[in-house]
């Protein structure tokens, strides 16, 4: 057959290309045993020699999430503010290098490659939802940097790489459980969007549950984003459960609730405890709406700390008087400040030598006092339950006694031993 | 008993929103053959038109009232910009007018944002529409019935509007035959941009309705768009009549699906049905002799 | 540009250019960051190539590409994933399966175990179930809008449906996480390198294909169903069928390239299926020329490109930016930018028979044709 | 295949071939209704190889509906049989391949690609799927024929959307005779052509209807009277008259339904 030029020359030249791919192979995985140490790709290209060091915020400032996590990164971006006009880290002014993370995990992980390759960023701080998080971690994991994930989560997880300074399931999902069962509460209805941070909660509850003999009367998820509830809040009402545990994310709440409380259910006759209803969000659902509805968190506005009073003043005088501090913008914040404090006493900010130094640092947040649990790398915390008053603030109707250690596999709990097989 | 009605009610609610938000588009798509991607950014628009008026008016009940012919006029507006601006010059290729609306709306997102913030909003429902009445039981919010008015009405006016006045008459001797009816003295150009008007002004009033059961963001007109086109697909192009039966049937089904499902795969099954549907009736429901545009 | 490289010798010019600029001088240039997104923009540019002939020649509006770069994606993803957990935990099992679901691996999980069955679903299954669905649509004669609005309906219960399947599909997580690519270690930048190589090589590949489609008599024949459909019906062709053809290829390369983004990448989740990155799959092929060869390519890369520069500078920029490219270029330049040189020239010059004959932007009226085989009993 | 040879030798006449076994179309009460609307109302037609049939009638009288019947667009009842065939009921494409061809009121040829482009996918509905996919090397002999016939040789590589009208109508007539069929169902093809061009097209119909099964829906009577070997007259859906010009322009009902409007008018 006759072959073309062009094809001829198509041919050669595929075959010239294969040549160079084939010859651009690395290292095959012979022996799985040492695969997993092998070393990572970039020795770490953080610049210290200067007078300044390069901090990462990645948060969605574009997409859905950007209606919280824009939040996030103000009170990030005010934490390194104070600690640049106090004196920096180590004697270095904080270099901010923010990245959008578009609301797409896919983004968030490009976003962070960049934040470490080329930018070379000492430590990163944001993320927010489970996926931005899961699609973060084998990035951090694999070029060996430092990332602080500032949100409440669904737990189960636990890296080297990332320091959680959000809530754990055992510092907010089990507390909520607790005041529930103490307040008589016999059986529960789980709605949730359907991601994995409701589905894995939903299914820590369930086993709570289980042990403890509350009944699930229902578990509903609806899209992320979802607007119609008829269906569910039927479904609710039909049960006639003796609360709603409410994973519900971002606007899906406006709708929950509006659809909630036009079917006559309020906080007085189905009480629903959310987890993802901060004092952000109150003002779109309509106070109307949530007034009297609980929710569980570790940290208020109204909280009566000097730290607290401290943070909440600075940052309605550097963001307006109109706005409103909630937990992860409190974590957020904190995350800052506690890498700053590890960070002093490890001398370095190497990331091994971060690592090592973590266990024991604390910080005086606004929360009230943080330690970092250096096996796990979560931080203590204290659960408070809270009821959304008629300025659509969160007042605290009940408060762990103590900052509870993190769990983040609930190894401690008897009933959730068969929750990771 | 009580949950059947309760959930009988609720599919036709869904419905009454979804031809809600499908009339307008029904009526741009049928005549024109203008794919409006930007239609639910003109429904976040009446929505955040109610939030606007209500800033303004503190009495919910007054400034609802106020906000639907408000938001009607807004996305009027805005429906005529784009038609003179852009759509007049795209009436030969159909499909491109998807892809520019789109573009359209991803500009108006950003616009709401960049003006009224990433957060949603609260749009106050007023005291008389708090609340429910029981129906054997079953609790039928007044929000939903309220809406389920309010689509019904705007039905009523449009359909009156096309069958009653020269105007109407215009526009659908345009539907049926654009050149005929261009031919024998009909302004097309005028009635284009009545029918783009009259069709983005419902979609104005349309978010004016969703503000009492939903929230009112950037990202509202999202919620909507895709099932309001599948309406009007299901429904037949041009076809009001075919709009109102499927928008209805697909609120019950999506009703069906959810409860006995879940909502996940309820909206999965929804879409696998009209597939199948349109492998049935690829004209959808009703179809209209012309050959604009199927 | 393009009728500089006219004839074959210009084509064999074309492409070693092309070869060495990505084979060549891009590795020896850009640092391994940046080598990365290139691939990453390399895998969209080959989506892009499967619309610019669905889309572009054969007037079908895909908004539903996601769901085929979705499908090759994700069956990659789960051959790396189950590769990795017999190679690293050597329980077999996902990590994700073990955290949300019951810890079994699923029956229809298990045949992307094998390296090979996964090479060749990558290629089949988004070609089959293109297959499949072209058929049952272009049979019944659904087009145009209709194809666009369903295509995009499929798109939306596509990425539902991965994000409800949480135990088996990661949800909204997607897969992520690998180590290694078909036993080889994914943080040794050789590799990195050489997954970038082969992205190229795809993308050369493609467009090869693309142009001879293009070029052949098939070609033709799916411009004149662009055009006409209903006229090609009285040559004693099926449109249905040159259709069909038209968007299994598509589809193939979009699952092709959904095969390669997810090793390049590292991740695949429903975010990067569904309608919006559907419909953000066009804006390239339309800025760049829907109906040329090298147009959509181009238009892919740069956009990419121009979207991870700017976007993170300037996030509300960009979306402003990204809506007014759509608008301005559909609505006042339908040729796209390959058509900027014909639209500032407008010299009278012949055009070479081997250049890509920039096609109008879409169907021409189908009044025009209807009218002519429209009894004219009816129009009365 | 031997050397095609687009045009036969010799002239139609009226009855069409006179030897051996000529192929023919054969319509039997083929009905079409729109609606309740009867646009073709039991119409019988034999049109035999070799004649050159003109289909005439006053508008609205069901002429392109019964050509759009034939060919599978409009659904219809009856029987239209070619040469032993039955061809109702088939799809479009279907009874394109049966030999079947036709053209349109307005020309539909495809405006984006060449005039040889054109021929040569009109020439190419049987090609194997390998042929297809390859690039087209060569014109083949049929396709430089009907160049030469429809006399665009010269314009062979033209777009076809920058022809004169006229010329658009000689290349749809071309497409017809590479695409082999031996049906031609013509839907008036010298509409707006000026006096030349139609002479032209006269001759050439004349040419190629020798051994083909030939049907031209045409209006202007001068035409028909100097081309036509015989004449179908349609009216409200019905076949009214039949036979040559003169028998038909003889008869008393046709000249009842005409009453001097389509029989002078010249459009």
């Amino acid at each position: 057959m006759r072959v073309s030029v062009t094809k001829r020359a198509f041919y050669s030249l595929a075959a010239a290309a294969m040549a160079t791919v084939l010859a651009g192979c690395g290292s095959q995985i012979a022996d799985p045993a040492s695969a997993g140490s092998t070393a990572s790709s970039g020795t770490s290209c953080v610049d210290t020699s200067g007078s300044s060091i390069k901090v990462g915020f990645i948060n969605s400032l574009s997409g859905t999430m950007a209606i919280s996590e824009s939040t996030v990164f103000d009170s990030l971006s005010l934490a390194a503010e104070e600690i640049n006009a106090s004196g920096g880290v180590l004697g270095k002014q904080l270099e901010v290098i923010s990245e959008d993370g578009a609301s797409e995990p896919t983004k968030f992980a490009e976003r962070a490659g960049k934040l470490i390759q080329q930018d070379c960023a000492a430590a990163v701080f944001g993320g927010w939802t489970s996926s931005s998080r899961k699609a973060m971690l084998p990035v951090f994991e694999a070029n060996d940097a430092l990332l602080f994930y500032p949100v409440q989560y669904e737990g189960l997880e636990s890296s080297k790489n990332i320091f959680y300074t959000g809530a754990t399931t055992n510092q907010q999902i089990i507390p909520a459980l607790d005041y529930l069962a103490e307040q008589g509460t016999k059986s529960l209805f789980l709605v949730g969007s359907d991601y994995v941070f409701p589905r894995t909660a939903n299914k820590i509850i369930q086993a709570y549950a289980a042990a403890k003999g509350i009944e699930v009367l229902g578990e509903e998820y609806a899209p992320l984003g979802s607007t119609e509830f008829s269906t569910i809040v039927n479904k609710v009402r039909d049960s006639k459960a003796d609360a709603v545990f409410n994973t519900l994310n971002g606007d899906s709440n406006v709708a929950f609730f509006r659809q909630y409380r036009s079917v006559g259910l309020t906080a007085d006759t189905i009480p629903v405890v959310s987890v993802s209803i901060a004092e952000e969000e109150v003002p779109g659902i309509g106070l109307d709406n949530v007034e009297g509805q609980l929710t569980a968190w570790d940290y208020y506005q109204t909280l009566d700390t000097p730290a607290n009073k401290k943070f909440v003043a600075a940052f309605k005088s550097k963001f307006g008087t109109e706005r409103v501090t909630s937990d992860p913008m409190e974590a957020a914040y904190t995350s800052l400040y506690l890498w700053k404090a590890i960070v002093e006493k490890a001398g370095s900010f190497e990331v091994d030598k971060v690592q090592a130094a973590a266990d024991g640092v604390t910080f005086e947040a606004p929360e009230g006092l943080v330690t970092v649990n250096g096996e796990n790398n979560h931080i203590t915390k204290t659960p408070r339950i809270g009821k959304i008053n008629a300025e659509g603030l969160i007042d605290t109707v009940w408060s762990s006694p103590a900052a509870v250690e993190p769990d983040p596999f609930l190894a401690t709990y008897d009933w959730a031993k068969d929750l990771t097989k | 008993m009580e949950l059947l009605i309760g959930q009988m009610f609720a599919g036709l609610s869904l419905g009454s929103v979804l031809l809600l938000a499908a009339l307008g588009l029904s009526l741009t798509f049928g005549q024109m053959g203008v794919i409006n991607m930007a239609h639910g950014e003109f429904m976040m628009a009446g929505a955040y038109t109610a939030f606007v008026v209500q800033q303004a008016i503190s009495d919910a009940g007054v400034s609802l009232l106020v906000s639907i012919p408000a938001g009607f006029l807004v996305g009027g507006v805005l429906g005529l910009v784009l038609e003179a601006v852009l759509l007049r010059r795209m009436y030969h290729r159909p499909l491109d007018t998807l892809l520019v609306t789109f573009g359209v709306a991803l500009i108006l997102q950003q616009a709401a944002r960049d003006i009224f913030g990433a957060p949603s909003v609260d749009v106050r429902a007023p005291g008389w529409l708090q609340g429910n009445i029981e129906l054997l039981g079953a609790p039928i919010p007044l929000t939903r019935l309220f809406i389920l008015g309010l689509s019904l009405l705007c039905l009523a006016g449009l359909v009156l509007l096309l069958k009653a006045t020269p105007l109407g008459r215009r526009i659908r001797a345009v539907v049926l035959n654009r050149d005929l009816a261009e031919t024998s003295g009909v302004s097309t150009r005028r009635s284009d941009q009545l029918t783009f008007f009259i069709g983005s002004g419902l979609a104005g009033i349309a978010g004016v309705a969703v503000t009492l059961i939903g929230s009112t963001s950037p990202y509202l007109g999202t919620n909507y768009i895709v099932d309001a086109f599948l309406v009007v697909v299901a429904g037949g192009i041009g076809q009001i009549k075919g709009a109102v039966i499927a928008a209805f049937a697909l609120g019950v089904l999506q009703s069906v699906f959810e409860y006995s499902t879940t909502a996940s795969i309820g909206k999965v099954l929804i879409l696998i049905v009209i597939v199948v549907f349109l492998q049935l009736r690829p004209q959808g429901i009703f179809s209209l002799k012309t050959r604009s545009l199927a | 540009m393009k009728s500089l490289l006219r004839g074959r010798l210009g084509t064999v010019a074309g492409f070693t250019l092309g070869a060495v600029l990505l084979l060549g001088v891009a590795p020896a240039l850009l640092p391994a960051f940046n080598l990365g997104l290139l691939g990453k923009f390399l895998c969209f540019a080959i989506v892009a190539v499967g619309i610019g002939l669905a889309w572009g020649r054969g007037g079908m509006l895909t908004l539903g590409q996601g769901v085929f770069f979705g499908l090759g994606a994700y069956i990659m993803a789960m051959h790396m994933k189950l590769a990795d957990a017999s190679l690293f935990g050597g329980s077999g099992v996902p990590d994700f399966m073990s955290l949300y679901g019951s810890g079994e691996v699923p029956g229809w999980w298990e045949p992307f175990r094998s390296p090979a069955v996964t090479l060749l679903a990558v290629v089949l299954v988004p070609g089959l179930v293109a297959l499949v669905l072209g058929f049952a649509i272009f049979k019944r004669r659904v087009k145009g809008a209709y194809f666009a609005i369903l295509s995009q309906a499929l798109a939306a219960a596509f990425a539902v449906f991965l994000i409800g399947q949480q135990a088996t599909t990661g949800g909204s997580n997607g897969l992520n996480g690998f180590r290694s690519f078909f036993g080889f270690d994914l943080k040794d930048p050789n590799n990195k390198l050489m997954l970038y190589m082969i992205a190229a090589v795809v993308l050369l590949l493609s467009v090869a294909i693309a142009r001879q489609l293009m070029h052949s008599r098939f070609g033709e024949l799916l411009v004149a169903v662009r055009d006409q459909e209903e006229r090609v019906r009285f040559l004693g062709y099926d449109p249905a069928t040159v259709k069909t053809v038209i968007y299994v290829a598509a589809a193939v390369l979009a699952g092709v390239a959904g095969a390669l983004f997810v090793p390049i990448v590292g991740i695949i989740s429903p975010a990067d299926v569904g309608v919006i990155p559907s419909i953000a799959f066009l804006i390239g092929v339309a800025i760049g020329g829907r109906g040329t060869l090298l147009g959509p390519v181009l238009g892919a890369v740069c956009v990419a490109a121009a979207q991870s520069s700017l976007s993170s500078t300037f996030p509300s920029f960009w979306v402003y930016f990204q809506g007014l490219l759509f608008v301005l270029v559909i609505g006042f330049m339908p040729g796209g930018l390959a058509s900027l040189p014909a639209l500032l020239g407008r010299r009278r010059r012949t055009p070479p028979e081997a250049s890509d004959p920039v096609a109008p932007p879409d169907a021409p009226d189908p009044d025009v044709e209807e009218r002519a085989t429209k009894p004219e009993e009816v129009s009365r | 295949m031997t050397t095609p040879t687009l045009l036969p030798d010799g002239e139609p006449q009226a009855g069409g071939w006179r030897r051996g076994r000529p192929k023919y179309l054969e319509v039997r009460n083929l009905s079409v209704s729109f609606d309740g609307f009867l646009a073709v109302d039991n119409v019988n037609l034999d049109v035999i190889q070799g004649d050159l049939r003109f289909l005439i009638g006053p508008n609205g009288a069901g002429k392109t509906t019964v050509i759009d019947a034939i060919t599978g667009l409009v659904p219809a009842t009856g029987s239209v049989n070619h040469t032993g065939t039955e061809i109702l009921g088939r799809k479009v494409h279907k009874i394109a391949r049966l030999g079947v061809g036709r053209t349109f009121q307005t020309a539909s040829v495809f405006e984006n690609l060449s005039v040889l482009q054109n021929l040569d996918i009109a020439a190419g509905s049987s090609r194997s799927p390998l042929q297809m996919l390859r690039r087209r090397k060569s014109v083949e002999p049929a396709v430089e024929e009907a160049l030469e016939i429809i006399g665009l040789a010269g314009a062979a590589d033209k777009k076809a959307g920058i022809l004169a009208h006229g010329q658009k109508q000689w290349l749809e007539i071309g497409m017809l005779l590479v695409q082999n069929s031996d049906v031609l169902l013509l839907d008036e093809p010298i509409a707006g052509m000026s006096q030349d061009e139609r002479g032209e097209t006269g001759e050439l119909l004349r040419r190629i209807a020798a051994n083909r099964i030939t049907l031209v829906i045409e209006h202007d009577m001068d035409f028909v009277r100097e081309f036509a070997t015989s004449v179908s007259v349609l009216a409200a859906g019905k076949v009214l008259s039949e036979g040559s010009v003169a028998q038909v322009q003889a008869d008393k009902k046709v000249q009842d339904v005409y009453l001097g409007t389509a029989a002078t008018e010249g459009q």
